[in-house]
C-alpha cells in the first residue's frame, strides 16, 4: 500500500470533521468535528513520516495531539460558561452578535 | 533669499496661529481673531515679498527650500515658487486675509472655526509652493479635509425637493442639508485625490528615478501611453476640484452651504488648486498626455462655461448663483489651459487669480447680505442698494468682473483665454466662451438688479438693513481694489505668470491647426 | 509740438479719471453732493480746454501722434498697449465728447439740484467715468483699448440709465440696454480676437498699413468685419438691436443728451469710421451696413411719429440718425458719416437738453401735457427750434450739410434702395420733430396734468413725483388749460443750451458756405447731382408743412391722419413687436432653457451621483447579511475561502 | 556560551519569568490586587521592551530554528509595546471579574505575547505552529474574560470554534508541507515550491487560508466584529493589532522570506484577497451603529491595505506593511482607548454616544478625530504615509488596478470615519458635562497621539527602521534583492 490511500483517508476524515463542524447544531458536536479534523492531520503526518522516513512527522503529531487536547479542554470550558449564562449550547442560538 | 525660508514661513504661519488659537486663545474671541489675523498677515507679507522679489528675468523656480524627509524613498520637503505659483500664493493670502475679516462676526465656536480655516490655508499654500509630488499631495489633502467640519458645523442647510428618476436615492442621501453638502464635497474631492495619488505613484514608478521632485520628473521623457493615462488620472482628479462637468455637483451644494469665509476660500482658492494641478502636473510633466487629451479638456471646459452659466441663471438662491458661476468660470480656466498656447495659459492662470478674488468678494458679499437680511432668496429681496450702498457697489463690481467687463481682472483673463482659444487647434472653442460671457452678463445683472438696484422690497423684514461695518469693510475694500487694480494694470500679474507659462508651453508638442507662432 | 498734442490729449483723457477716482475713493467728498459736482465739472472743463488745444495743435501738425505704453505682456513680448493715437478724427471726436460732457455736467448741476447729495455725487462720479471712457475710446490707438473703453461706456450707460433705480422701469431699462449692447459687444470681441489671429496686432495704425499694403489675408475677413459691425450695431442701436435706446430714456435727461444722443451711441459709427479701410476690403459687409442703416433710419422715424413721450421721440430720432450715419459708411464714404456724427452730436445734445428744460419745467415727459410753452420759456423754445431745424436738414443749420453729404454719398454709391428710404426718412424726420415743436411750444395743451406744483421743486424725478403724489384718477380728472408754473430754467441750464445752439449754428453756417475746415472737405467729396439738395430740402419742408398743418393749424385732423396709416400706426405703437420678440427670447428661450439645464443638473447629473452613493451605502447594508452571527456560517466562510484560494492557485498554474 | 544580554530568547525568558511571577502572585495572594498585578505586568512588558533593544541581530539558537533577525526584533518590539499599552489602558478597568481574577487575565495575556515573540523568531514549522497556538489559545480565553456577560461567552465560543477550525486547516496544510519537504525547516520551503508539487501548493494554500483567519482577511474575517464588540476594549485594542501583526510576520516568514522569484506566484492570490478584503471591510463598516464593530470592519479593510503592500512581495512592500502595522497600532489602539473612555462615561458603545463630544471634551474629541484621520489616511498623521507607502510598493509592481481600488475605497472609509466626526463635532451634545477620562487612559491616548502625529510629521526614522527590518527578509542567499 502506498502513501495515497492514507492521504485519501485523512482527507476523508478531515472532510467528515468539517462536515460535522458545519452541520451540528450542538456545540459539543462541533467540537467533536474539530477533533476529527485534527486527527485527520495526525493521520497525514504519520503517513508522511512513515513513507518519507523522517522523524519530524512523528514529533509534530505529538505536538498536535497536545494542542488538540488543550483546545478541547478550553472549548468545553467555554461551552460550560456559555451554558451557565445563556442556558443553551445550540450554535444557532448564538446570534446576539451579528451584522 | 538670504536664507530666510520665506515660503515655509508663508505656509506654516497660519498653521502656527491655528495651534495657538486651539490651545492658547480659548474663550477669548478677540484674541482668536487677532491671532488669526496675525497668521494671515504674516503669510500675506511673506507672499507679497516673494511676489515682488521674484526675479522675472531669471524665470523658473526660485526661493528653493529643501529638507530630506524620507531619503530612502526620494521624498523631500522641497519648496520653490515660479511666476504662476507666486501669483496664486498671493491670491491665497489676499483671500484668507479678507476671509478673516469677513468672518469676524462668527459667534459660535469661533476658536475652532479659525483654527480649521487656517489649517486649510496651510494646505493651500503648501500645494502652491511644494515641488515634491508627495508633499504636494500631502498638502492637497490637508486643504480638502477641514472643509467637512467647516461646512458641517458652521454651514447652513437649504432645501431641495427630491424628484426625478433618482428622487428616491436623493431622498435617502439627504440632499440639501449642510451635512449632505459637507460630506459630498469632502468625499468627492477625496475621490478625486484617489486618481491623483495613482497618477503620482505611477509617475514615480515609471520614471524609475526614485524621485518625487517635479523638476526631476519634468526631465523624464515618459512613454506616451503612460502620459496618456496618467494625464487622464490627473485631469479627473484635479478636475473634480476644478469643477469640471459633470463632476462639479459638489461645488454648488458645498459652496452654498458653507459659511462665508469658507466659501470664499474654497471657491476662491481651492478650486484653483485643481486647475493648478492640471497645469503644473498634467501639462508640466505630461506634454504628450496634454496634447492627446487637449480636445477633451477644452470641450468639457466649453460645456462648463455655458452649462454653468445656464444653471446659475436658473437658481433662486443667491449663493447657488454664485456657486454655479464658479463652475462656469472655472471652465474658462480649463479652456485656457486646453489651448496649449501662452496667451491661453496666461489667461487661464490670470483667470484663476481673477476668479479667486471675484468669487471671494461675491461670497463675502452674499455672506454680508445674508447676515443682515437673513435671506438668500433672490426674488424676495429688492432695493437694497439704498440701504447698503457699499455692499451693493462691491457686488456690482464683482458682477462686472465676472461678466468680463474691462478694467476689472475678469476681462483680462477672459480676453486672453479667448485669444488663446481662437489661436488653438480648435478655434470654435471661442464661441462657447463668449456665449458664456454673455450669459454671465444676463444672470449677474439680473440678480444685481433684483437685489440691489430695484424697488424696495415691501417685506418689513428688509425695512432697515445696515451697510457693511468695521472689519467687513476691510474685506470688501481689499478684494474690490485688487479686482480693479489687476484689471487696469494686468502686467503686474501677467508679466510674472508669463515667466512660468512660456517655458511650460515650450515643452508641449506642436499641434496641427494651431496658429500664431509668436504666441508659442 | 507733436508731443504736446499727445500730452494734451492725455491730459484731457486723464482729468476725468482723476475726478472719478477722487469721487470714488474720497467718498465723504462725494457724498457732499454739490462740491463734488463742481469738482467734476471743473475737470471736464479742463479736459475740454486741453482737447481743443490738442485739436488745434494736431490740425496744424497734421501728423498723427502715436503714444503708447506696453500693457499686456505675453510670451516675453507685448501683445497690447494702452495710450493715445492723436489724429484728425480722434481730436475732433475728443473735442465733441469733452464739450458735450462738460456742458452736460454743467447743465446737470441745475437739472438735478434737488437730488440728495450722495446721489448727486454718485451721478458725477459716473459722469466722470463716462467722460474718461468715451475719450479713451476716441483716442484708442488699438482695437483692444477701443473695445475696453467701449465696454466701459456701456457700463456708464447702464449705471446712468439705472440712476433712479428705485423706478422699476429704469432698473429694467438699464439691464436691457446692457444686455443688448453686450450681445453686440460679444460679436465685436469675437471680431477682434479673430483679427488678432489674422494680423497679429491690435494696433490701428499697423492694421491700417497692413490693409493698405494688402498684407491682410482676405479669407475670413468678411466674418471679422461683420463681427465688428455687430458690436457697432449694438452700441449704435441698429435694427434689430435698437430696442434698448428708447428705453434708455429712463435715465436723467442730461444723461440721454450726453450718452444716448451725442457720444456713446455714436461709438459704433466711430468704430466703423476708424476702421473704414478694413471694411472697404469687404464690400459685402458694407452692403449689409448700408441696408440695415437705411432700414433702421426708416423704422425709427416711423416709430418716432407715434410717440407721445418727448424723450422717446428724440430717442427714435437718434436711432434714425444713426441709421443715416451707418448708411453713409455702408456707402463707403465714412467721412460723411463722421461729419454727421459731429453735427448730430451737437444738435441732438441741444435737443435733449432743451427737452430736459421742458420736462424740468412741466414735470412730465408727455407731449399732451405740454403746449404753449414758447410764451413761458421763449429761450428754450428758440434753441429747441434751432436744433429741430438742424435735424430736419434745413440749410444754414447744423445738420444740413452732413445730411446732404450722406444722401449724396448713398446716391453716389448706387444704393438706390437705401437712398429712397433715407429720402423718406428726411421727410418723416421733419414731420415728427415739428410735431414735437408744435405740440410742446405752441397751441394749448391737450391734457395738462395737475402736476405743476410738483414742478420745479420736486426732489424726485418728475415721473416718480407724479406717481407718488397723485393716483391716476386724479391726474386724469384734472383738466387745466395752462401750465402755470412752467418757467425758464436756471442759468446753469440755459447756458449750455445757448452754447450748443451757437455751436450748431456756427457749424451750420460754416459748412453751408464752405468756410474754414469744411472747404477742403467739400472740395473732395462733391459728387452729388444738383437736384439732390433741393429735393432733400423740399422733402423736409414738406414734412414741416404737414406737421404745421396737422398740429398747429389743425387743418388736418391728427386722428384721420392716424387712421390713414392705421395698420402701420398700430404696429408702430407696438414697436413692430421687436421688443416683444426680445422679451420672448429672454423669458422663454434664455430663462426657459436655463430652467431645463438647472433641472438636469440637480436631478440628473447630481442624481446619478446620489444614486451611486446611495448604492454604496445600500451595498454595505446588504453585505451585512452575510454576517449572520451563527458560528457555523463563519466556518462556511472559511470553507468557501479555502476553496476560492485553491481555485485561484489552480488558475495561476 | 557565556550569558550576554543580546542573546536570542532573552526577552522570551524574561516574559516567561514574568508569567510565572504573575501566576505565583495570583496563587499566593487571594484575591490578588489588580493594581499590583497590572503594574507588575506593565513594568515587565516595559522591561522586555527595553531588552529587545539589546537583541543582537542575526543571532540564532537551536541550530537555526530560532533566529533573531531584524524582522523578528522589530516585530517583538511591536508586540511588546502594544501589549504594554494595552495593559496600561486596562489598569483602570473596574469590572468585577477583572478585579477578582486580574492575575489570570495578565497571566494569559503574557502567555499570548510570549507566543508571539517566539513566533517572530521561529524558523521551523513545529516551533512556528506551537508558538502560533500559544498565541491564539489565550486569546479565546481573554475574549470571554470580562465584559457584557451574555455576549462575551458567545463571542469567545465563536472565536474559539472558528479559530480552532482554522487551526486545523493550518496544521492540515503544514502536514502536506512537511510531507513534501520531508523537513520542518522553513528554509526547505522555497526549494519545494520551485518543484511545483501540487501537494506543496495545496499545503501552502491551506496554510494561507488559516493565516488569513488570523489576520482577519476576507472571507475569514467574520470572527472579528463579534469578538471586538463583546470583549473588553483595552484587550480589543491589542487584539486588533498584535495578533494580526503576528499573522503577517508568519506570512512573511512562510511566503516571502527566502522564496525569491518563486514568491511571485502568490501575488495574484494575495492581491485578490487584498482587494476583496478592502471592499467588504469598508462597505460593511458603513451601516454600523456600534463604534467597536465599525472599527472592527475598518480594521478588516486595513488588513486589506496591508495585503496590498504584501502583494508587492518586495523588500519595500514588506517594509511598508511593517510601517503600516506601526501606524495602525497607534491609530487603532488610540481609537479604541478613546472609545473606552467614552463608553465608560456614557455606558454605551454606540456611535451616538459620541454626539457633541467636541463641545464636552474637546481634547478627547480631537484625539479621536486624529486617530480616525490616521486610519483614514490623512496627511500629517501616520496613516497617510502608511497608505501611501503600501500603494507605492504596489505600484512599483505595476498593480495599478489594486491601488486605484484601494484609493477609491479610502473615500468610502472616510465616509464612515467622518460620520463619527459628524457626531462629535457637528451634532449637539445630549449631555453637557465633560467626559471623565481616567489619568492612565489619558496617558495611553496621549502616547498614541504622539505616535500618530510623530510618525506623520517625521516618518523618516520609522521608514528607516521598517526598511531595515524588511531587509533581513531578503538577505537570504537565494533572495533577489530588489
Amino acid at each position: 500500500m502506498g502513501l495515497e490511500p492514507y492521504l485519501f483517508l485523512s482527507a476523508t476524515v478531515f472532510c467528515i470533521g468539517l462536515f460535522g463542524v458545519m452541520t451540528r447544531r450542538n456545540t459539543i458536536g462541533i467540537l467533536l468535528g474539530i477533533e476529527l479534523m485534527m486527527n485527520a492531520v495526525n493521520i497525514n503526518l504519520v503517513a508522511f513520516a512513515r513513507y518519507t522516513a523522517m522523524a519530524a512527522g512523528f514529533v509534530f503529531t505529538v505536538f498536535t495531539i497536545c494542542i488538540t487536547v488543550t483546545e478541547a479542554a478550553l472549548g468545553l470550558a467555554i461551552v460550560i460558561l456559555l451554558f451557565r449564562v445563556r442556558r443553551t449550547v445550540m450554535a444557532d442560538h448564538l446570534d446576539l452578535l451579528k451584522g | 533669499m538670504n536664507g530666510i525660508p520665506l515660503l515655509s514661513i508663508m505656509t506654516w504661519a497660519p498653521f502656527v496661529s491655528a495651534i495657538i488659537i486651539m490651545f492658547c486663545a480659548r474663550h477669548r474671541p478677540l484674541l482668536v481673531r487677532l491671532t488669526a489675523l496675525a497668521g494671515a498677515s504674516v503669510s500675506l507679507v511673506a507672499s507679497l515679498i516673494v511676489y515682488v522679489a521674484y526675479d522675472k528675468t531669471m524665470a523658473g523656480f526660485q526661493f528653493h527650500e529643501q529638507l530630506a524627509l524620507v531619503p530612502s524613498l526620494g521624498i523631500n520637503y522641497l519648496l520653490a515658487i515660479d511666476g504662476m505659483s507666486a501669483l496664486l500664493a498671493l491670491l491665497t493670502s489676499i483671500i484668507i486675509f479678507a476671509g478673516v475679516f469677513a468672518s469676524w462676526t462668527v459667534k459660535e465656536r469661533g476658536q475652532e472655526f479659525y483654527a480649521l480655516l487656517l489649517l486649510l490655508v496651510t494646505g493651500v499654500y503648501g500645494v502652491f509652493v511644494s515641488l515634491d509630488l508627495f508633499v504636494f499631495f500631502l498638502f492637497y489633502e490637508i486643504a480638502v479635509l477641514p472643509m467637512y467640519l467647516l461646512i458641517g458645523i458652521w454651514g447652513s442647510s437649504g432645501f431641495v425637493k427630491p424628484q426625478g428618476i433618482f428622487g428616491k436615492a436623493m431622498g435617502r442621501t439627504g440632499v440639501g442639508t449642510k451635512e449632505y453638502a459637507a460630506m459630498k464635497l469632502t468625499l468627492y474631492l477625496l475621490f478625486g485625490s484617489a486618481f491623483i495619488l495613482v497618477g503620482i505613484l505611477a509617475l514615480y514608478a515609471e520614471a524609475g528615478s526614485h524621485s518625487f521632485s517635479i523638476i526631476a520628473l519634468q526631465q523624464v521623457q515618459f512613454d506616451p501611453t503612460v502620459q496618456k493615462w496618467v494625464f487622464l488620472a490627473f485631469y479627473i482628479g484635479f478636475g473634480i476640484l476644478a469643477g469640471i462637468w459633470p463632476l462639479h455637483t459638489w461645488s454648488p451644494d458645498g459652496h452654498a452651504s458653507a459659511p462665508t469665509a469658507v466659501s470664499m476660500l474654497h471657491a476662491g482658492v481651492l478650486m484653483k488648486l485643481g486647475a493648478y494641478g492640471v497645469v503644473r502636473l498634467g501639462m508640466g510633466m505630461l506634454p504628450d498626455g496634454m496634447a492627446y487629451w487637449a480636445f477633451l479638456v477644452g470641450t468639457i471646459a466649453c460645456i462648463n462655461i455655458v452649462y454653468g452659466a445656464l444653471s446659475a441663471m436658473a437658481q433662486t438662491d443667491l449663493k447657488y448663483v454664485i456657486a454655479y458661476s464658479s463652475v462656469s468660470h472655472m471652465g474658462v480656466v480649463m479652456l485656457g489651459a486646453a489651448t496649449m498656447n501662452v496667451v491661453g495659459l496666461n489667461g487661464a492662470v490670470f483667470q484663476m487669480f481673477a476668479h479667486g478674488i471675484m468669487t471671494g468678494l461675491f461670497f463675502a458679499l452674499v455672506g454680508l447680505v445674508y447676515e443682515k437680511a437673513h435671506s438668500r432668496a433672490i426674488f424676495s429681496m429688492g432695493g437694497f442698494g439704498t440701504m447698503m450702498p457699499g455692499i451693493a457697489t462691491a457686488f456690482t463690481i464683482a458682477g462686472l468682473s465676472s461678466l468680463g467687463l474691462p478694467a476689472t481682472a475678469g476681462f483680462i483673463a477672459e480676453f486672453m483665454t479667448f485669444l488663446g482659444a481662437w489661436s488653438s487647434a480648435h478655434p470654435w472653442w471661442l464661441f462657447p466662451g463668449v456665449i458664456g460671457a454673455f450669459l454671465t452678463a444676463v444672470y449677474v445683472l439680473r440678480v444685481t438688479k433684483q437685489i440691489f438696484w430695484s424697488t424696495q422690497s415691501p417685506d418689513p423684514h428688509f425695512a432697515h438693513l445696515p451697510d457693511a461695518q468695521g472689519p467687513e469693510w476691510a474685506a470688501l475694500g481689499i478684494l474690490t481694489a485688487t479686482l480693479v487694480i489687476f484689471g487696469v494694470a494686468p502686467w503686474i500679474a501677467v508679466g510674472t505668470i508669463d515667466t512660468a507659462t512660456t517655458p511650460l508651453i515650450a515643452t508641449l508638442p506642436k499641434v496641427a491647426g494651431a496658429s500664431l507662432g509668436l504666441l508659442r | 509740438m507733436m508731443a504736446n498734442s499727445g500730452a494734451l490729449a492725455l491730459i484731457a483723457w486723464l482729468l476725468p479719471i482723476f475726478s472719478f477716482l477722487v469721487l470714488a475713493i474720497v467718498f465723504p467728498f462725494r457724498r457732499l453732493g454739490r462740491p463734488a459736482a463742481w469738482f467734476s465739472t471743473l475737470c471736464a472743463a479742463g479736459a475740454f480746454a486741453s482737447a481743443v488745444l490738442a485739436w488745434r495743435i494736431q490740425s496744424v501738425a497734421a501728423h498723427p501722434v502715436h503714444l503708447v505704453w506696453p500693457w499686456l505682456p505675453t510670451a516675453g513680448k507685448t501683445i497690447a498697449d494702452v495710450g493715445v493715437l492723436v489724429d484728425a478724427q480722434s481730436t475732433i471726436m475728443l473735442c465733441l465728447v469733452s464739450l458735450v460732457a462738460f456742458l452736460v455736467q454743467f447743465y446737470s448741476v441745475g437739472y438735478l439740484h434737488d437730488e440728495p447729495a450722495p446721489a448727486l455725487g454718485r451721478y458725477y462720479a459716473y459722469q466722470s467715468l463716462f467722460a474718461f471712457s468715451m475719450m479713451g475710446l476716441a483716442l484708442a490707438p488699438n482695437l483692444l483699448q477701443l473695445f475696453m473703453c467701449w465696454e466701459l461706456v456701456g457700463l456708464c450707460s447702464y449705471l446712468l440709465i439705472g440712476f433712479w433705480y428705485q423706478r422699476p422701469s429704469a432698473a429694467r431699462a438699464a439691464v436691457k440696454a446692457f444686455w443688448i449692447t453686450k450681445a453686440g459687444d460679444v460679436g465685436m470681441l469675437v471680431g477682434i480676437v479673430m483679427l488678432y489671429r489674422l494680423a497679429g496686432t491690435f494696433d490701428i495704425t499697423e492694421l491700417h498699413s497692413m490693409a493698405a499694403s494688402n498684407a491682410l489675408p482676405l479669407a475670413g475677413l468678411s466674418i471679422i468685419t461683420f463681427c465688428l459691425y455687430l458690436g457697432a450695431m449694438g452700441k449704435s442701436a441698429q435694427f434689430p438691436f435698437h430696442v434698448w435706446l428708447p428705453d434708455a430714456m429712463e435715465g436723467p435727461t442730461p444723461v440721454s443728451a450726453l450718452i444716448h444722443a451725442a457720444t456713446m451711441v455714436t461709438a459704433g459709427v466711430y468704430l466703423l469710421v476708424r476702421t473704414d479701410w478694413l471694411f472697404a476690403l469687404t464690400p459685402n459687409v458694407l452692403l449689409i451696413v448700408a441696408w440695415i442703416g437705411a432700414f433702421t433710419a426708416l423704422l425709427a422715424a416711423v416709430l418716432a411719429c407715434v410717440q407721445d413721450d418727448i424723450k422717446r421721440v428724440l430717442a427714435y430720432s437718434t436711432v434714425s440718425q444713426l441709421g443715416y450715419m451707418m448708411t453713409a459708411i455702408g456707402a463707403g464714404v465714412a467721412s460723411a458719416g463722421f461729419l454727421h456724427l459731429l453735427t448730430h452730436g451737437l444738435f441732438k445734445a441741444l435737443l435733449f437738453l432743451g427737452a430736459g428744460a421742458v420736462i424740468h419745467a412741466v414735470g412730465s415727459n408727455d407731449l399732451p401735457n405740454m403746449g404753449g410753452l414758447a410764451r413761458r420759456m421763449p429761450q428754450t423754445a428758440l434753441v429747441f427750434i434751432i436744433g429741430t431745424l438742424s435735424l430736419a436738414g434745413i440749410p444754414i443749420f447744423g445738420g444740413y450739410v452732413s445730411k446732404e453729404e450722406i444722401l449724396g454719398a448713398v446716391w453716389g454709391a448706387h444704393l438706390t434702395g437705401p437712398f429712397l428710404l433715407l429720402m423718406l426718412v428726411a421727410g418723416l424726420t421733419a414731420f415728427y420733430m415739428f410735431r414735437v415743436v408744435f405740440l410742446a411750444f405752441f397751441g394749448t395743451p391737450a391734457r395738462v396734468a395737475a402736476v405743476a406744483h410738483a414742478g420745479a421743486g420736486h426732489t424726485t424725478p418728475p415721473r416718480v413725483a407724479h406717481a407718488a403724489l397723485h393716483n391716476e384718477a386724479v391726474v386724469e380728472g384734472a383738466h387745466v388749460n395752462e401750465t402755470p408754473h412752467a418757467h425758464e430754467p436756471p442759468a446753469t441750464m440755459l447756458l449750455p443750451l445757448w452754447v450748443l445752439a451757437v455751436g450748431t449754428m456756427v457749424v451750420g453756417v460754416m459748412s453751408t458756405f464752405h468756410l474754414g475746415g469744411f472747404a477742403a472737405a467739400e472740395a473732395a467729396g462733391e459728387t452729388a447731382p444738383g437736384w439732390l439738395t433741393p429735393t432733400a430740402v423740399g422733402v423736409a419742408l414738406a414734412g414741416i408743412a404737414l406737421a404745421w398743418a396737422t398740429y398747429q393749424m389743425r387743418a388736418v385732423n391728427p386722428e384721420s391722419l392716424a387712421n390713414a396709416f392705421g395698420p402701420i400706426r398700430s404696429a408702430a405703437l407696438r414697436k413692430f413687436w421687436i421688443d416683444d420678440i426680445f422679451e420672448g427670447i429672454y423669458s422663454f428661450v434664455l430663462l426657459g432653457f436655463s430652467r431645463i439645464v438647472g433641472w438636469i443638473d440637480r436631478y440628473l447629473v447630481d442624481g446619478v451621483l446620489n444614486l451611486l452613493s446611495d448604492w454604496t451605502v445600500q451595498a454595505g447594508d446588504e453585505l451585512r447579511g452575510i454576517q449572520t452571527g451563527k458560528p457555523q456560517d463563519y466556518v462556511y466562510g472559511i470553507g468557501a475561502g479555502v476553496l476560492v484560494l485553491i481555485l485561484l492557485m489552480r488558475l495561476v498554474f | 556560551m557565556t550569558f550576554d544580554i543580546g542573546m536570542p530568547m532573552i526577552p522570551e525568558a524574561a516574559l516567561f519569568g514574568l508569567m510565572v511571577l504573575v501566576l505565583l502572585i495570583g496563587l499566593i495572594q487571594r484575591p490578588a490586587s489588580p493594581a499590583l498585578i497590572g503594574w507588575l505586568t506593565f513594568i515587565g512588558f516595559a522591561g522586555t521592551f527595553g531588552l529587545t533593544f539589546f537583541a543582537r541581530e542575526g543571532a540564532t539558537l537551536f541550530s537555526g530554528s530560532f533566529a533573531n533577525d531584524s524582522l523578528a526584533i522589530f516585530s517583538k518590539k511591536l508586540f511588546v509595546a502594544s501589549a504594554a499599552l494595552s495593559v496600561l489602558g486596562s489598569l483602570t478597568l473596574r469590572q468585577g471579574s477583572f478585579q477578582r481574577r486580574a492575575a489570570e487575565y495578565h497571566f494569559v495575556l503574557i502567555a499570548s505575547v510570549l507566543g508571539m515573540l517566539v513566533l517572530a523568531s521561529a524558523r521551523e514549522l513545529i516551533l512556528l505552529f506551537v508558538s502560533f497556538e500559544l498565541m491564539s489559545i489565550p486569546l479565546y480565553v481573554l475574549t470571554g474574560f470580562v465584559k457584557r456577560q451574555d455576549a462575551a461567552p458567545e463571542a469567545a465560543l465563536k472565536f474559539f470554534l472558528v479559530g480552532t477550525a482554522s487551526s486545523a486547516v493550518i496544521v492540515y496544510g503544514i502536514s502536506f508541507i512537511i510531507g513534501v519537504t520531508g523537513s520542518t525547516d522553513l528554509a526547505a520551503i522555497p526549494t519545494a515550491l520551485v518543484s511545483n508539487d501540487p501537494m506543496m501548493l495545496l499545503g501552502m494554500t491551506l496554510l494561507l487560508a488559516g493565516l488569513g483567519f488570523k489576520i482577519a482577511a476576507f472571507p475569514f474575517h467574520m470572527w472579528a466584529p463579534d469578538t471586538y464588540e463583546a470583549a473588553s476594549t483595552p484587550f480589543v485594542a491589542w487584539l486588533a493589532v498584535a495578533p494580526k501583526a503576528a499573522g503577517f510576520i508568519a506570512i512573511i516568514r512562510l511566503y516571502v522570506e527566502g522564496v525569491g522569484a518563486a514568491t511571485l506566484v502568490w501575488m495574484p492570490v494575495v492581491a485578490a484577497v487584498a482587494g476583496m478584503t478592502i471592499i467588504t471591510g469598508n462597505l460593511m463598516a458603513i451601516p454600523q451603529h456600534n463604534i467597536k464593530r465599525l472599527l472592527a470592519y475598518s480594521g478588516i479593510a486595513h488588513i486589506g491595505y496591508m495585503l496590498v503592500g504584501l502583494a508587492a512581495l518586495s523588500a519595500n512592500g514588506i517594509a511598508m506593511v511593517l510601517f503600516y502595522l506601526v501606524a495602525y497600532l497607534f491609530g487603532n489602539m488610540g481609537a479604541f482607548f478613546v472609545v473606552e473612555a467614552v463608553a465608560r462615561s456614557e455606558n454605551s458603545e454606540e456611535i451616538d454616544a459620541f454626539k457633541g463630544l467636541a463641545q464636552r471634551s474637546p481634547l478627547l474629541a480631537l484625539a479621536m478625530l486624529v486617530f480616525l484621520l490616521s486610519l483614514g489616511g490623512i496627511p500629517f498623521v501616520a496613516g497617510f504615509w502608511a497608505k501611501l507607502y503600501v500603494f507605492l510598493a504596489a505600484i512599483d509592481r505595476g498593480m495599478y488596478g489594486l491601488v486605484f481600488l484601494g484609493a477609491v475605497l479610502t473615500v468610502v472609509a472616510l465616509y464612515y470615519y467622518l460620520l463619527v466626526a459628524r457626531r462629535m463635532y457637528i451634532e449637539a451634545p445630549v449631555r453637557t458635562e465633560r467626559v471623565q477620562v481616567p489619568t492612565l487612559l489619558g496617558v495611553v491616548i496621549f502616547i498614541c497621539i504622539l505616535g500618530v502625529v510623530g510618525m506623520g510629521a517625521w516618518p523618516r526614522p520609522w521608514v528607516d527602521a521598517t526598511q531595515h527590518a524588511a531587509a533581513s527578509v531578503f538577505a537570504a542567499p537565494s533572495a533577489s534583492t530588489k
